[in-house]
């Protein structure tokens, strides 16, 4: 379908543009003015030029966090995708089902962060938690605030439950925009379950599974409340993610600089990693035709 | 190939059914015979698509059976019923080259590459596909994917029959008329049973031999075209085919003719034998193509006024009042219509008597 | 200025986002005087002329970073580097 | 009728989600020193003490209110920005639209914790700060470009026919957006409110920082319960239950709506 060309249409996008230019371009330009200072207090500061960059980029500390955070999103992508997909296949079309599978698979969502990080820390507890106690009744020591592999298996296992609905609701979406006759000529044409699932529904859902990666992507990168509240980054430093040290060092130490500088270089990685995921999901599967279908 | 017969078939799409109203079709007899080509033929929603669905197994009959030749295949799913359908939009698989498209059913059903190259190239020539078979199918014109969806139901050439559910809704006005042309010449050629379902009555006519008309999931009249036209069964069928449809005006009978509005209109001998004694409401109906109107009084002429006349180029419509009731009258070009009074007249070879809507003669 | 104060501009960084906004002014200038279109350059994917100053922005902001963190050279080293990758990016891309 | 595996798959999925939150329940209807004294799976000497408290308390419920008012703020100011430029966005060709798109979209890329000074800052020097308002409008960033991206998909499915035949019966811009084209895409502005209604109501860092007390959350007013004696697991558990309770509400009464939106599969 070619749209109109008209430029015009600036002015619908115009208020868009002036709320998010106050709530992020502002804040962005403050930020890297920050940067490249060092702040004492109010109209107390020396510009350092990039000795904060120097200092946060030969931070070991910061190295461990990030490949921490690559680590924990790449596990996160690829447990809750397929498994979202699978879900979404498994609900029903029609009927009381829908809603009612549509209701819980949503709830995870609606619990504020840290509530998240609250319910987790109570079911995990292997006194008087759910979880906690079943896995050590089948004889497993389970104990995440002292053992790093405990910790990492409960913050994957937590992310995954509470964002794993989101997948599902977005690839249900999906799947239910395919007409009927796709469906209908598969069995005509005798394809397996395998066959139509590879060749009529995943095809169909690559629109909104490329929002559910992106969102998932960028969302896991950024994560700071729930696992904050779960384990406070530790044992140790054992899940201590990219937000969760800058926090620390923003709010912690308030070193304003190095804290602004990192937070810089936190934004590129996550805008050339979504850069990329983009472009390579908008282009799989459409061959030498890109931009027929967003 | 195969003789289909649908015995005793009703679906309905609720669970347990309990009104008339409830199914979607109700309960019908029909046999569609080997190799011939059949028209579909009733407006949107009146169970068209129901009932390919019922032929094709996409859909359970709620009662009845489905014959292919001999065999009993109610239960057989769709894959085992080796039939082909082909939708109203063009179904493609986005991912796959043409080839891998038209490949797609003989694969699946585990034929050896070698074989499944030489049909698929057969079936692309026949089709006029062979110069797109590597390209892209997502990236094709609509009237191409519609023929990619045909040659994956031709590629099989074990086929019962093939169904076409409006197929030609998306395709431009000239490129219609092509691939019209090209079902015609596959159906010659590889004699095949053709379920052809449409609302556009000029596409009935002009693809099949016979013509099944559906109203209200009922199925009316199945026949030839000639048949429909002349003998309508039924009085939607009368009032469905032909352009203006037939006229229909409420009755009553005295001797050898019918009582319109206090007019007699004489009936012929056949008519009113089947008549004598009948009941429930009656009616009679005419062709417009069939009534005759003069200026002058003629014997068994009836007294109409002139309401409207349209000029539509080879032919104009008249249509006409006779007290309550309009008629409307189809004449040539060339013919001279009375100003504001004229008189009808009703041939009684054409004059048909139809009571409770069904055809009395 | 003074509600601007805590913003804490300084000179270089007000430099630099006056030179991104002359750009991107520049590129609607010029989409406008000339429209450009899609076309394919050494990129996978074809590009417009402002995909490719994304790509070269971005391009150059890591080359910044890297030069900081891998050398302890001036940093105008960088600034030309990425420079000449910005040109051969809008001109090859 | 048959009961499929995936069915089967699904309810058991189903079950698992619902554990925690079930446990959760558990725990607001026990007293502290009756969760801390045992394990059981079910409350056995059943109390409302925990709800009491948090309804009683006006530090407590207060938190509630503020977080429904800046919530629902936070939705109004979305959609209604959202809208007009969905629809730009979904019909027209115009002057940078892509990298308008993709820029809305690296909003939603930048750390949160990035954002908390400046916005403190931004927030203090028009003296917003404490109020509803500025955590509303703090949710805009990334509440803002979801909205024009969700319903950017909703819109790009009404054909245009519809516009242009509209425009020829002589209807002004308005007035076809707002009693023809906005009704046509009622479940999608219902499952881009769900999606706005749910960042927004779990967002905890921009929310505790721009407030201190008049506009406090409930979330942040949960992590006052530690206290000498450890925490109150039970007020906890019950403040956590009465959080997710306005969120079912909503979706219980936009589920078909929803059912619906997800129906047209734009997300």
């Amino acid at each position: 379908m070619e749209k109109w060309h008209d430029n015009r249409a600036w002015f619908l996008v115009l208020p868009v543009f002036l709320m998010v230019a106050i709530s992020a371009i502002i804040p962005l330009m403050t930020v890297v003015n920050y940067s490249v200072q060092d702040i004492f207090g109010p109209g107390q500061r020396v510009f350092v030029g990039i000795e904060w960059f120097r200092e946060v980029l030969g931070d070991s500390r910061l190295h461990d966090a990030l490949i921490r955070q690559l680590i924990f999103s790449g596990l996160v992508l690829l447990i809750e995708i397929p498994l979202g997909v699978a879900i979404a296949l498994a609900m029903p079309a029609r009927g009381w089902g829908v809603s009612v599978s549509l209701v819980l698979l949503a709830l995870p969502l609606l619990i504020p962060w840290n509530v998240i990080g609250t319910i987790w820390i109570i079911f995990m507890r292997p006194d008087i938690g759910l979880l906690g106690v079943l896995i050590n009744g089948l004889g497993i020591p389970f104990d995440h605030p002292t053992a790093p592999l405990d910790a990492w298996v409960t913050v994957v296992l937590m992310e995954v439950w509470h964002w794993t609905p989101l997948v599902a609701l977005l690839a249900y979406a999906g799947l239910r925009a395919i007409p009927d006759a796709y469906f209908q000529a598969a069995r005509i044409d005798g394809a397996s379950a395998w066959a139509t699932f590879r060749y009529i529904q995943l095809p169909k859902m690559r629109g909104v599974l490329v929002i559910a990666v992106l969102l998932r992507f960028m969302d896991s990168f950024l994560i700071y409340a729930e696992p904050f509240v779960l384990t406070g980054g530790g044992p140790g430093n054992s899940t201590t993610f990219l937000s969760i040290y800058l926090v620390k060092l923003a709010v912690g130490q308030f070193d304003l600089g190095p804290a602004a500088a990192f937070s810089i270089i936190y934004f590129l990685i996550v805008l050339l990693f979504s850069f990329v995921f983009y472009q390579a999901l908008q282009r799989i599967g459409t061959g030498d035709k890109p931009g027929d279908r967003r | 190939m195969a003789r289909i017969h649908l015995k005793n078939i009703a679906h309905s799409y609720e669970d347990k059914p309990r009104a008339e109203a409830d199914f979607a079709l109700r309960e019908m007899d029909h046999v569609w015979q080997d190799g011939g080509a059949y028209a579909l033929l009733g407006p949107s929603g009146c169970g068209k698509t129901t009932l390919l669905n019922v032929i094709s197994g996409l859909i359970q009959p709620s009662r009845g059976q489905v014959f292919f030749d001999d065999q009993d295949v109610t239960n057989l799913s769709t894959q085992q019923r080796n039939i082909a359908q082909v939708f109203q939009f063009p179904v493609i698989y986005d991912t796959m080259t043409v080839f891998d498209n038209l490949a797609f059913p003989l694969r699946n059903r585990g034929f050896d590459s070698e074989s499944v190259r030489q049909r698929v190239h057969e079936i692309a020539e026949t089709l006029e596909l062979t110069a797109d078979l590597n390209r892209r199918a997502l990236g094709l014109s609509a009237d191409a994917k519609q023929k990619i969806s045909l040659g994956r139901g031709l590629v099989r050439s074990d086929v019962a029959a093939i169904l076409f559910d409006e197929p030609l809704t998306v395709i431009d006005p000239h490129l219609k008329w092509q691939l019209r042309r090209k079902l015609k010449e596959i159906h010659e050629r590889f004699k095949l049973t053709l379920i052809y379902v449409t609302h556009d009555q000029n596409e009935a006519l002009t693809l099949a031999d016979q013509v099944v008309v559906m109203h209200e999931g009922q199925l009316l009249q199945a026949g030839t075209p000639q048949d429909l036209f002349e003998t309508p069964q039924h009085t939607f069928v009368g009032y469905f085919i032909g352009s203006p449809g037939m006229n229909f005006m409420p009755c009553a009978l005295e001797g050898d003719a019918a009582i319109v509005e206090g007019q007699r209109i004489p009936l012929g001998q056949a008519t009113l034998a089947k008549a004598s004694g009948i009941g429930g409401a009656l009616e009679i109906g005419i062709r417009p193509q069939f009534l005759r109107l003069s200026a002058q009084r003629e014997e068994s002429g009836v007294p109409v006024t002139i309401a409207a006349v349209e000029d539509l180029g080879n032919y104009k419509i008249v249509t006409t009042r006779l007290g309550e009731r309009s008629l409307k009258v189809k004449l040539p070009e060339d013919e001279a219509v009375p100003s504001e009074h004229g008189y009808l007249r009703f041939p009684r070879e054409w004059t048909r008597l139809y009571a409770d809507s069904q055809l009395v003669g | 200025m003074g509600s601007l104060e805590w913003m804490a501009w300084t000179l270089p960084t007000a430099i630099f986002f006056v030179t991104i906004a002359l750009i991107l002014t520049g590129m609607t200038v010029w989409q406008i005087i000339s429209p450009g279109t899609e076309r394919r350059g050494f990129l996978p994917m074809a590009t417009t002329r402002g995909d490719r100053l994304f790509i070269g922005l971005l391009g150059s902001a890591f080359i910044h970073l890297g030069w900081i963190g891998l050398t302890d050279l001036s940093l105008w080293w960088a600034l030309a580097i990425s420079v000449a990758y910005l040109l051969a990016m809008m001109r090859w891309g | 009728m048959r009961i499929r595996k995936s069915t089967v798959g699904l309810i058991v999925y189903l079950i698992v989600v619902m554990l925690p939150i079930y446990w959760m329940l558990n725990m607001s209807l026990r007293s502290n020193a009756d969760i801390t004294g045992f394990f059981a799976l079910y409350p056995t000497r059943p109390t409302l003490d925990n709800y009491i408290k948090i309804f009683t308390d006006e530090s407590w419920y207060s938190g509630y209110i503020n977080s429904i008012i800046y919530v629902s703020m936070n939705m109004t100011m979305s959609l209604l920005v959202a809208l007009p430029a969905a629809y730009a966005f979904s019909r027209f060709r115009f002057l940078g639209d892509k990298h308008m798109f993709f820029w809305l979209l690296t909003n939603r890329m930048a750390p949160p914790a990035v954002f908390l000074l400046p916005f403190f800052q931004l927030y203090s020097t028009f003296g917003l700060i404490d109020t509803h308002f500025a955590v509303a409008l703090a949710h805009t960033l990334f509440n803002v470009p979801l909205a024009v991206w969700i319903l950017e998909g909703f819109m790009s499915g009404v054909p245009r026919e519809i516009d242009e035949t509209a425009y020829i019966d002589g209807y002004s811009f308005p007035r076809f957006f707002i009693t023809v084209f906005l009704p046509l895409i009622r479940a999608g502005i219902g499952v881009t409110a769900f999606f706005t209604f749910m960042f927004s109501w779990v967002e905890l860092l921009f929310a505790r920082t721009l407030t201190t007390t008049a506009a406090k959350p409930i979330a942040a007013v949960m992590t006052r319960t530690v206290s000498a004696s450890g925490l109150d697991w039970g007020l906890l558990a019950a403040a956590g239950v009465l959080t997710i309770v306005p969120g079912a509400l909503v979706i219980w009464f936009v589920r078909n709506h929803m059912a619906k939106g997800f129906a047209l599969g734009r997300v």
